[in-house]
């Protein structure tokens, strides 16, 4: 059964993802949580900072206070399971968006952009502009990220297939911008034969870029993942090559209307699983996207 | 009693001028009021300073000297009264307007900052400079002058905290006299300076006064007092009592208008006892001295039974590192201490009080006390063990209430409530507490370091009373004074140390004043 | 730093406005929390309910037991960075002794321990953890800021190594395994209430009656007020010094157990951060930083005020920025109306001093 | 906390076993840095390039510059943990002034500022917000500790809520508007060498004048080794701390802009957890952290010390675990050797003592 909102007005919905500081993320919330008001829902936005903790106690907290539905990007594949299943025995829907949970049938739905998808075909364009061959650098995410694993592995099943890329370094920057400045820096040194950096999101990849931008190394080639709207307009300016697009807005609008169906009927007429393709971005239809979309 | 002295003599011109009284009068406080918790420090104090004189201020520990010339200093305020420089009212809220009105002051506490250099120290907050930085060159050469002038060879790039106290204490003096002054304030500036450093202050005091400048100045060595001031004032308790002209007075006059007629008797036993068995063995302690020497130095001797012993010595002579070691407090002291016929092994001060040794320290608020806790919490820290329930676990607090009750009314700790904060507490009672706490924790030996420092007339007696019925019951006790009246009237047998040794054993009946002062290796009093 | 100074509370016979306002301020915390809570109630309907009074509590808990571990540290005058790693590295150790087992390589056997001896190991580990801080401190001369901030880096390396970076999923044991159950300790309630809260109910009686009751307890305090005095009282600085931070290792280690089983789950970046909140707690519930002076009481109060803030600023759906912004400001306030507090007491003493001594 | 004791260095003539000791323990922040050269050179030829020793001090310069600041606040017997976030609001702030200007609602227009102008007002916000702390800490009596952790939480909050969390990207400015040239700073070099490295060296330089032969830099190590005795003097002591979190402030902000002049780019998060490096940084330099000792050439050097390792550690492709672990471990080893430095001498001291007497 569902529980009813302590008052009588409009039902409301819980947005809850990893950081606003990242615009992935901040876009994310953002769509999702319009949409839903747009649907006559008011809306609780909160940040877990990719603590499963927090992430626990933020559950707990709009279960308490009597939620309808709880529109997520997790804080770990493994530790979100036990927050998502208190949800559903309090009858409370949760729609995952961008990150997957390691249990099916807990969750109303899990909208997610194939990221191993998404890292082949970066991958591939990737091997497109090196020529098939040369010394390449990958700057990884978080260690404790399951992402950032996924990622690295969709790279290396296209990149380990051709012989002669080469991989001189392969270092995590913690999805940092500053670190991967650093990070880049230093590997620089010690590699100065390098031709491209593969990056596991778009911030590490423009804090890479700028690190060889500023040693006046135009020639490398940089290709991020994300498809943020800085990664758009640095490949338009002629720095960045590449990005793989995450359809944040389509799934954010998805997660919204589900729920929104899920809350009226009961179901949401949908496999729980979702997977939507991510698209390349180059410099030939980078003009053509924006906030994560196609442009209107 | 007033041998009076060695020291160098000046021409008194005072003497010969009767109207002394008439010379100008730079500086008055008047009407001045200061409460501390749980002490009224000074209470309706007036006190004159007047231009280009020595004047001496005189009275007991805690007799509120210090605070009186903290408020000169600008570093208390005052509660009630007020402050006139030559007639006008002037405020002092802060140690920069007492700087700027020219008072400049040697606190009996050391200010100085031990992690910097001589010179640093000297020029602190008053930094010579050349188009806003430091001038070094010329900071140094006045330094260098000015210990030359105290003749001293300290080196002026010396770290403060690696210097001895006495070559600390001429810093200070140094750094005084490195601003422009109009007035002098010294608290007790010769408290650890050798009799020829001595010399050489009232060589300095003296060329300072033909400059004008007028000097208050403290001390506890009234023989100092007769040599160089001009005018006298004494405090007691917190209040004036006398205003002198030094011409007129004498130093029998000095202790009876410091310590009250009715008082001057008050540290003779009342009654005798009998001395048992010895009690506690000391052999051969030595403690090394961190940069040269010994601060204990090959110390041995016996503690018996319902004994008093007293431990006389100039500041400095090492006689509290002597307890300390007695203690456990000190891991680097080697020697023999044998308590009741066993060889205590451990050095470790809470196995020296399980087997019967307790220090009642000489820096109260440093070292005895817990200020943030009760007063029951402080009496009962040492002994908690005594206070647990059956299984050995937990304390009993109805146990410990009457243990400190008992405590409270045996040495008539004046206290309304036991859970009082003990900073609450006037020195005297502090002092009773912290007694407590040693009794508490059945000793045989009670190791008293300066007990009376600080604390007022009364307190003091009671003090000493509980001391004697102690003794009486049997315990030993080391005695440690550097009041001479204290010792001769407490002690049934002194040791004089200086330089760290023992330099000398007088039972009761042997020791006099001279004796005992002879024996330090000074030749004042 | 500094030393602030403490004073006698003067006993006189009439209430008068001082009397109102130190109280008032005496109980700033508990005031605060009170004041918290119904900031939220009057804008959030509901706030106020026994459930969610629960889960508030069950928040809370995390923070307190480790603030009550933190409090022993600050009495006795040190302070401890390494809190939240430990968290993470003790969630590891048992998530990895449920999932992996014990490898005995030698016999090639893997032994799964029980749930209890789990978390039995989970807790010596953390101790030891503590026992490791204690020891640089009192053996090496290390400032407990800078052996705790080096343990901070250790344990958080050490819990990403462990599972080089993964989480430990599923925690739930295998039957056959006979290691079901762990789940219990997060999910679990007794008389409705989940374990966690009575967790937290049991340490701070216990750390209570330590703090009051035991020697030492009353060491600890004594060491923070005045470490010369208590080493010459015959307090054995060095040990006691050395098991505040055992404790406070303990404390983590069970916060870090909790959130394991909770979670179902456990990941290496746990905790992180957690030492600020504690600290923060402690010092709310008006535990002094420089020692010896508050206690267990308080930080319970402490860390309700911390947990509720948080917990309200998610109901009324305040961005992230502005709930750090608030959790600033309120950390500073508290301190700032306790200082006040110390020194209108010290201004009431004299006063009521002066006065009697002028009537004298 | 407790305090260390000064001893004298004994003057010997001749040199002994023990001299050599002490020497190499004395400048142990400089044998680290050798060690920690040596290892990396040894492990990964071309480590001692001049081109990648610039890469490193480009590197240093920016956990440098924040420990200089934090030197002053250290040596003051303070401590500053808002130093990260002061950093990250700096970013936002420059990154906000040249991407959006100055908005004069009431005048309707936007004022976009020169380049020296956003650097000249971003360096006064930062000093701002250090004299914010400082005013806690002196006015309200509020521990640094305490104090600046509030601005921890409070300045990244502020932060975030500059963009909504979201960073200003490509801070070019445009031509039309005068506001070219932001990324020199972080790219631009002089003599072959980066600004940054440039801006250490001028920073370090003032510092160490400042410290050494200004009244105030005397009075910031007065107030470290005793306050009392400062205050006594004529030291205006509120006044000279506040102005140290200033110092430490305007250092934080010169980071912001530098970081994100190098990324073109301003992050909320910039920053995050730079205190505790900086911190790591002093205390590696041997500057005491109860106050009064120490200085700024040490701070350099333990500024090279912890960015040659966390380089070093790069190269040797650790993990970040391991880098953590290691990072932990050099912090306390290092000031364990300074303590068994301080330790040695004073037994030093007694043995040639008690040999003097022997001899005697
Ligand atoms: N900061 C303080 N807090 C509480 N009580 C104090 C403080 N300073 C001084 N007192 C008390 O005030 C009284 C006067 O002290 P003061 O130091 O002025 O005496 P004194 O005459 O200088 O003694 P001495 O000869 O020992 O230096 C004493 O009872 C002392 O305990
Ligand atoms: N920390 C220290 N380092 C070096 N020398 C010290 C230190 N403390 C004290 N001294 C020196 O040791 C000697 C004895 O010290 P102390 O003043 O405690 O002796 P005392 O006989 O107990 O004097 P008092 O009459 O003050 O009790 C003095 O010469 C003093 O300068
Ligand atoms: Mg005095
Ligand atoms: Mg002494």
């Amino acid at each position: 059964g569902q529980q009813q909102s302590a008052t009588d007005g409009p039902k409301t919905i819980g947005v809850i993802v990893p950081a606003v500081e990242n615009p992935f993320f901040g876009a994310m919330q953002e769509i999702a949580g319009d949409k839903a008001e747009e649907l006559g829902y008011r809306t609780i936005r909160l940040v877990h900072n990719d603590d499963a903790t927090t992430q626990m106690q933020q559950f707990e907290s709009l279960i308490s206070q009597g939620v309808a539905a709880i529109i997520l990007d997790n804080a770990g594949a493994d530790a979100t399971v036990a927050a998502v299943r208190r949800a559903r025995d309090a009858g409370v829907g949760v729609f995952l968006v961008d990150r997957e949970i390691t249990q099916e049938g807990i969750a109303q739905a899990q909208i997610v952009s194939n990221n191993y998808q998404g890292a082949t075909i970066l991958a591939e364009y990737f091997v497109q502009l090196m020529g098939e061959r040369g010394n390449y650098v990958e700057l990884t995410g978080r260690d404790t990220d399951t992402n950032a694993h996924v990622r690295s592995r969709g790279y290396h099943d296209v990149i380990d297939q051709f012989a002669q890329m080469r991989m001189v370094a392969q270092q995590t920057a913690n999805w940092s911008q500053t670190e991967a400045f650093r990070v880049m820096e230093t590997i620089l040194q010690q590699h100065p034969d390098i031709q491209g950096v593969i990056a596991g999101n778009d911030t590490m990849a423009l804090g890479a870029q700028a690190a060889l931008l500023a040693a006046g190394r135009r020639d490398v080639i940089v290709v991020g993942f994300d498809g943020s709207d800085d990664a758009i307009q640095s490949i338009l300016r002629g720095e960045l090559k590449a990005t793989a697009l995450q359809p944040v807005a389509e799934m954010a609008i998805q997660a919204a209307m589900q729920a929104d169906r899920w809350i009226r009927t009961g179901s949401t007429d949908m496999p729980e699983k979702q997977s939507i393709d991510m698209v390349l971005i180059t410099p030939a239809n980078a003009d053509q996207f924006e906030r994560f979309a196609p442009k209107r | 009693m007033s041998r009076v002295n060695e020291l160098p003599n000046r021409e008194r011109e005072s003497s010969a001028m009767p109207d002394a009284f008439q010379s100008p009068v730079i500086l008055r406080a008047e009407g001045i009021t200061k409460a501390y918790p749980g002490t009224l420090a000074l209470n309706n104090v007036s006190f004159s300073v007047h231009r280009g004189k020595v004047n001496a201020l005189v009275g007991e520990n805690g007799a509120g000297k210090s605070t009186l010339m903290k408020i000169l200093a600008g570093v208390e305020q005052p509660g009630e009264g007020t402050i006139r420089m030559n007639d006008q009212e002037i405020s002092l809220s802060s140690p920069v307007d007492a700087i700027r009105n020219g008072i400049g002051i040697i606190y009996q506490e050391l200010d100085l900052c031990p992690n910097m250099s001589v010179v640093d120290n000297i020029f602190l907050a008053r930094e010579l400079t050349r188009s806003g930085t430091i001038n070094s060159a010329e900071q140094r050469s006045r330094t260098v002058e000015l210990l030359a002038r105290l003749e001293h060879d300290i080196d002026p790039d010396d770290i403060v905290g690696d210097l001895r106290v006495g070559e600390q204490q001429i810093v200070a003096i140094a750094k005084a006299l490195a601003q422009d002054v109009r007035i002098l304030i010294m608290d007790e500036p010769t408290s650890s300076l050798s009799g020829s450093e001595v010399e050489v202050l009232f060589r300095v005091m003296d060329d300072l006064r033909r400059h004008d400048i007028s000097i208050v100045y403290i001390s506890h060595r009234l023989d100092e007092i007769l040599a160089i001031g001009d005018h006298i004032s004494v405090l007691r308790d917190g209040r004036n009592v006398a205003d002198e002209q030094v011409a007129n007075i004498d130093l029998t006059w000095i202790v009876e208008t410091m310590i009250g007629k009715e008082q001057a008797n008050l540290f003779v036993r009342s009654h005798q006892h009998t001395i048992g068995k010895p009690l506690l063995r000391v052999r051969d302690i030595c403690l090394p001295r961190v940069g040269g020497g010994y601060l204990v130095d090959h110390v041995s001797f016996e503690v018996h039974e319902g004994e008093i012993l007293g431990l006389f010595g100039l500041t400095g002579a090492g006689r509290s590192e002597l307890l300390e070691c007695l203690s456990g407090a000190c891991p680097h002291a080697t020697g023999t201490v044998d308590l009741s016929g066993v060889v205590l092994d451990s050095n470790q001060i809470s196995d020296r009080i399980d087997a019967g040794i307790f220090l009642v320290p000489e820096d109260r608020q440093r070292d005895g006390l817990v200020a943030a806790l009760s007063v029951k919490n402080n009496m009962v820290l040492s002994s908690l063990r005594s206070y647990l329930d059956r299984l050995g676990i937990s304390l009993i607090p109805r146990k410990e209430r009457s243990a400190t009750e008992a405590m409270i009314k045996k040495l008539s700790v004046k206290v309304s409530d036991s859970r009082q904060l003990i900073s609450s507490l006037s020195g005297g009672n502090q002092q009773k507490a912290i007694i407590a706490k040693g009794l508490l924790t059945n000793p045989k030996v009670l190791l008293l370091d300066e007990p009376t420092r600080g604390i007022d007339v009364g307190a003091k007696s009671e003090i000493f009373n509980i001391t004697e019925q102690l003794a009486a019951q049997g315990y030993g006790v080391i005695l440690v004074s550097s009041e001479l009246k204290e010792v001769l009237g407490m002690a049934d047998r002194i040791l004089v140390m200086a330089k760290g040794k023992i330099t000398n054993e007088f039972t009761r009946h042997e020791a006099s004043e001279e004796a005992l002062m002879t024996a330090t290796g000074t030749q004042r009093i | 730093m500094r030393f602030g100074k403490l004073t006698g509370v003067p006993r006189t016979g009439s209430i008068t406005k001082n009397d109102v306002l130190q109280f008032l301020m005496k109980g700033r915390a508990f005031v605060a929390l009170i004041l918290v809570f119904a900031v939220f109630t009057l804008l959030a309907p509901g706030f106020l309910s026994v459930a969610n009074l629960i889960i508030i509590s069950k928040h809370v808990a995390i923070i307190a037991i480790l603030a009550i571990g933190m409090t022993f540290v600050i009495l006795s005058g040190g302070i401890d960075l390494s809190v939240g790693s430990i968290v993470g590295l003790s969630a590891m150790i048992a998530g990895g002794l449920i999932n992996e087992g014990i490898e005995f390589s030698r016999l090639g056997v893997i032994v799964y321990p029980s749930i209890w001896m789990v978390i039995a190991i989970t807790l010596l580990a953390g101790t030891v953890m503590g026992l490791i801080n204690g020891l640089t401190i009192t053996r090496f001369n290390v400032y407990p800021f800078i052996a705790t901030l080096g343990m901070l880096y250790v344990a958080r390396g050490l819990a990403g190594l462990r599972n080089n970076g993964r989480t430990f999923a599923n925690l739930v044991g295998r039957p056959e395994l006979n290691n079901t159950g762990f789940e219990q300790l997060g999910a679990g309630t007794l008389l409705g209430i989940p374990y966690s809260i009575w967790i937290m109910a049991l340490f701070a009686i216990v750390a209570y009656f330590v703090t009051m009751r035991l020697p030492f307890g009353r060491h600890v305090y004594a060491l923070g007020g005045n470490r010369r005095a208590s080493q010459l009282s015959g307090v054995r600085v060095a040990r006691t010094e050395t098991l505040v931070y055992m404790v406070s290792g303990f404390c983590s280690a069970m916060v870090g157990l909790i959130i394991a089983s909770q979670l179902v789950a456990a990941h290496p970046a746990t905790g992180v951060t957690d030492e600020l909140t504690a600290i923060a707690a402690v010092v709310l519930g008006g535990t002094s930083l420089m020692g010896g002076r508050g206690g267990v009481a308080g930080t319970i109060i402490g860390a309700f005020v911390i947990g509720t803030l948080v917990d309200g600023l998610v109901v009324m759906g305040f961005s992230s920025f502005l709930q750090n912004i608030i959790k600033g400001l309120v950390i500073v306030a508290a301190v700032i109306i306790d200082q006040a507090q110390i020194r209108m007491q010290e201004r009431i003493a004299l006063q009521s001093q002066e006065a009697r001594a002028a009537r004298a």
